[in-house]
């Protein structure tokens, strides 16, 4: 209904200036072609993955080496009887980065609820609070450990990112967890977090779509979901259709961008390229 | 004057620096000073700013009555405290929502990934010389492979997980590139605070001793 | 209607700013409602850096009233706020110590206050830095020599004297690590990284003016 | 060995900082073929053209930002250019580019209003970017101090992003990745970026696709532009002390995997035994 109201009032707009240029190029931009179709493309790429995903059609996604590790070292704070650390990132509930850390400790809460290890993870805003309070009790629940639920597990540590460092980083050396899982937004504090987490004898697993912290998290951590790799495991955990369908349309773009690529480079080398890197110029 | 403000500086940048020996009162002091401080300031960058030359100057005193959209999408925004009428501040944050995306929809795609996929459909050979050929090959391969490092339809096994493999190799390079830096940024910014204790407050000593 | 309104509004505005982007700007009627638009978000999004404040002194207020731990701090804080806010609101035209210009407390604040404060926390990463230098970066594996050997020869190469002692070693290994790491593989990697953000971010704007996505809106 | 108090690092680190403060060494910089192309840009540009310098950083980093943002002035007003800065971050931008702008206006004699205009803050980068396309007025209707637009004579001709020749931003955070995807791609305008070194490896894609003519990354960037302008100033003197801690951390790394390997040894013949 709203689509079909604006659509008729924005036809009307162009009739209405439409009537009152002298020239066309006045009006449509059309050395932007080339983005118009890129744009149509892509936006139906991901339609059209989010509906299959969301009839339930069997989408592939290949397994994440981490997530593998992510159950291990969970299962290694069982057996070790001590605590399970989780930081879905320092950033707000706005950021993807935020929900698919939010998203894979639902995964990780269903673990700890199955084995009894306890869990803590501290947040820095109130709606990541609120949103880490509920997938947390939800796992508990569905895995018949309602009664085991801590409503302290999820903690409001602090606003300011070097207070909310510094308060982790405290409870990291007092409590030393055997697992520390940091998934999510991560800015300067990476390296602080990562390196006391090593100084603790934790074992570490971080994820995170920051290619300037990611070198600290290899460095620090045993293992480490680099770029996109936090958002596919995120919707290879929850299979929600719809971080499914946007990862694998944008899977079907990134093959089209190759081998355009690919036939690019292929016209270049035999310097017959022109009009085809044209239709890449951006204007 | 210029005495008591360098001192000013030195008192909270030592506070500061305090909690690499260990946490104590003076830092925390500092520290949560320092919070107060930047949420204060921008009620007043806001006010001036926005509210008094963007919205009420040009409002009352222009008569661009058609500001009130703004104005009461605005207030809505504090609708948030008052859980009955919360709702309405999610209409505001649509709309800021929204017109953002419509603008990233657009140019993330147009702006970012048509001048970079242009710019790696590099000639191979021909008369760029041998150099100039090492080059391109390194970074055609290079962007390829990424792309499919971070492609999650097909299991990395086989060529397709050679091709990942090298596309790996490709990325720990350019991390190592970032940890390079970052290490030269940090240092830099050390410098610079310990510029200012050094020329200026240890040098504001002798106007005092 | 509290899902739908918001759903709407979200869908209209972006809309309209995507169908303009093929339009001319200047003349047509879309180009300039789309801008219209651009300069209300402006007006609306500045109110919500003022919804901080209100957070902040709800928050540290509350530790006061029920005097908790550290609540004395937490006073300070709300000292702070208001020292900074309310001379700033005030007209220059009664005081120069009022208003944001040279001279006013709000200035005199931020200067000698925040700015080193700021400059403060984030120098002190250098420490940290060396310190992890020492206890965590390992060459454990293979990858992690890559990126060990890499930011070796980066940090060698960006300051004078690493530079002056590896222009002591035979090949031109500065000119090799700026054409060939930096703008070589560095670039490969970091295009491949910049193409599947923009994807990325796009594929969320979308989902975003379509109501797809709703989650920044909140529960309920 | 593979333990020790990490207080004792962050003592040598300290000294090491310290030190070449009392006894400077003075080491040349070299020009990276970045740096220059960046130069050879704005050094290109037609006397007297009109050009945003944009302080898109926060007072944290302003040991590196601040000496970019000073050569960028320094050059331009060398040329005669005119500025308009303005700035997309909330805390403190807006006092800093009209301090740094106004010091360096008086080396030059340069006036306000005349010569340069600091358009301060507007929230919002994305609605900012894209509205200046239309009208540079309708975003910021006065200066930063309140003055409006219409009483400044240098923006009697300006505008939009038509009248302005050059973009050379300063940044410390991801703006700079928007200036380049709005501004540089939707309208045209040629920009330069000098940039923390945190964000310089990324950036390196934007000069290869030709969407920046240049960049400058943190303080060595910064020190090689005052070497290019001929002027060497803070940045320049940072280069030592920053030579000293990268052969410190770089000393770190190499003892702390020796310690690590030797230990791992000792644990391996430890548990065979």
């Amino acid at each position: 209904m709203s689509t079909r109201l604006i659509t008729v009032l924005l036809i009307l707009l162009f009739s209405f200036d439409r009537a009152f240029a002298q020239n066309p190029d006045d009006i449509f931009r059309t050395d932007r072609l080339n983005a118009l179709v890129f744009v149509v493309i892509f936006s139906v790429a991901i339609l059209l993955y989010t509906r299959w995903a969301k009839q339930g059609k069997p989408l592939f996604l290949r397994k994440i080496a981490g997530l593998q590790a992510v159950e291990e070292a969970v299962g290694r704070a069982t057996e070790m009887g001590r605590p399970v650390l989780y930081v879905p990132g320092i950033d707000e509930l706005d950021q993807i980065e935020t929900i698919a850390g939010v998203s894979i400790l639902g995964r990780v809460a269903k673990i700890t609820a199955q084995y009894d290890t306890p869990l803590m993870v501290p947040v820095r805003y109130p709606l990541v609070y609120a949103a880490a309070q509920e997938v947390v009790e939800q796992s508990y629940v569905e895995m018949g450990k309602a009664d085991a639920f801590d409503r302290d597990a999820v903690r409001y540590v602090a606003g300011e990112q070097f207070a909310f460092t510094a308060n982790v980083n405290g409870y990291m050396m007092r409590e030393r967890p055997a697992t520390n899982i940091y998934m999510g937004a991560f800015f300067a504090e990476s390296l602080l977090l990562a390196e006391t987490g090593n100084a603790a004898g934790s074992i570490q697993i971080a994820g995170t779509a920051k290619p300037e912290q990611l070198p600290f998290f290899i460095a620090a951590c045993d293992y480490t979901l680099m770029g996109e790799e936090l958002y596919a495991a995120s919707a290879y955990l929850s299979h929600e259709p719809l971080m499914l369908g946007g990862l694998k349309g944008q899977d079907f773009i990134k093959i089209i961008i190759v081998i355009l690529i690919v036939i690019g480079v292929i016209l270049a080398s035999f310097n017959v390229s022109d009009r085809f890197l044209g239709l890449f110029e951006a204007v | 004057m210029e005495l008591l403000q360098i001192w000013v500086m030195a008192f909270f940048t030592l506070a500061l620096f305090s909690f690499l020996y260990k946490d104590n009162p003076v830092y925390k002091l500092a520290e949560h000073i320092f919070a107060g401080l930047t949420a204060g300031y921008q009620v007043g960058l806001i006010w001036d700013t926005i509210i008094l030359q963007k919205l009420w100057d040009p409002m009352i005193g222009a008569g661009q009555w058609q500001l009130l959209v703004p104005g009461v999408l605005g207030v809505f925004m504090f609708a948030r405290f008052w859980p009955r009428i919360s709702w309405l501040s999610r209409i505001s944050l649509a709309f800021v929502m929204g017109t953002t995306a419509g603008v990233f929809l657009v140019t993330e795609l147009h702006g970012r990934v048509l001048p970079q996929m242009q710019w790696t459909m590099l000639a191979l050979g021909g008369e760029n010389g041998f150099a100039a050929t090492i080059l391109a090959i390194i970074v055609v391969i290079g962007v390829i492979s990424t792309l499919i490092y971070f492609y999650f339809s097909k299991e990395h096994t086989g060529i397709f997980g050679g091709a990942a493999k090298v596309g790996i190799w490709f990325i720990m390079i350019s991390f190592g590139a970032h940890f390079g830096y970052t290490v030269m940024g940090r240092v830099s910014l050390l410098i610079g605070r310990v510029q200012f204790l050094v020329e200026d407050w240890i040098g504001s000593f002798s106007t005092i001793f | 209607m509290r899902t739908a309104a918001p759903v709407f509004v979200a869908f209209a505005s972006g809309l309209i700013l995507v169908v303009a982007f093929f339009f001319n700007e200047e003349t047509t009627t879309i180009g300039k409602l789309s801008h219209q638009l651009l300069d209300w978000v402006i007006i609306v999004g500045g109110f919500t850096l003022l919804l901080g404040l209100v957070s902040i002194t709800r928050v540290n207020w509350a530790a006061v009233k029920r005097r908790s731990d550290g609540w004395i701090y937490k006073l300070f804080t709300i000292i702070a706020i208001f020292v900074t806010a309310i001379p700033s609101v005030l007209s220059p035209d009664w005081s120069p110590l009022f208003g944001r210009a040279r001279g006013s407390i709000f200035d005199w604040l931020f200067n000698y206050l925040q700015a080193p404060m700021m400059a403060t926390m984030f120098a002190t990463l250098a420490f940290y830095i060396a310190s992890a230098a020492y206890r965590a970066f390992r060459a454990r594996n293979a990858e992690a020599t890559i990126l060990l050997l890499t930011a070796t020869l980066v940090m060698l190469w960006r300051v004078p004297i690493g530079e002056a002692l590896l222009n002591l070693l035979p090949g031109n290994i500065p000119d090799l690590i700026n054409t060939y790491v930096m703008n070589g593989a560095n670039l490969a990697v970091q295009r491949g990284i910049i193409v599947g953000a923009a994807l990325g971010a796009a594929s969320m704007s979308l989902r975003i003016i379509l109501g797809i996505e709703r989650t920044y809106m909140g529960k309920g | 060995m593979e333990q020790i108090d990490r207080r004792w690092v962050y003592l040598l680190v300290g000294l090491a900082v310290v030190i070449p403060f009392i006894i400077p060494m003075k080491f040349p910089v070299s020009v990276s073929p970045e740096a220059q192309s960046f130069y050879d840009a704005v050094e290109a540009l037609p006397d007297s053209c009109t050009v945003m310098l944009v302080f898109d950083y926060y007072p944290s980093t302003v040991a590196e930002t601040e000496p970019m943002a000073v050569v960028g002035a320094r050059h331009l007003f060398r040329k005669h250019c005119k500025i308009i800065t303005l700035t997309n971050i909330p805390y403190g931008a807006p006092s800093m580019a009209e301090s740094v702008t106004r010091r360096v206006a008086a080396e030059t004699g340069k006036e306000y209003g005349k010569d340069f205009v600091n358009l301060g803050y507007k929230y919002g980068y994305v609605s900012v970017l894209k509205g200046m396309g239309q009208s540079i007025e309708s975003i910021f209707p006065t200066d930063n101090s309140g003055t409006p637009l219409s009483e400044l004579p240098m923006m009697d001709s300006i505008t939009n992003y038509r009248q302005i020749s050059f973009i050379f931003e300063v940044a410390d955070n991801a703006t700079a990745d928007y200036w380049i995807s709005i501004v540089n791609a939707g309208y045209g305008v040629p920009m330069g970026v000098a940039m923390t070194a945190v964000m310089a490896p990324k950036y390196y894609a934007y000069v290869g696709s030709k969407q920046i003519v240049g960049l400058l990354g943190g303080m060595k960037g910064a020190a090689e532009y005052e070497i290019l302008l001929g002027q060497p100033d803070t940045a320049f003197r940072g280069m030592d002390i920053q030579s000293l801690v990268h052969f410190l951390i770089i000393a770190f790394v190499i003892v702390g995997n020796i310690a690590f390997f030797v230990g791992r040894a000792q644990r391996r013949k430890g548990r065979a035994a």
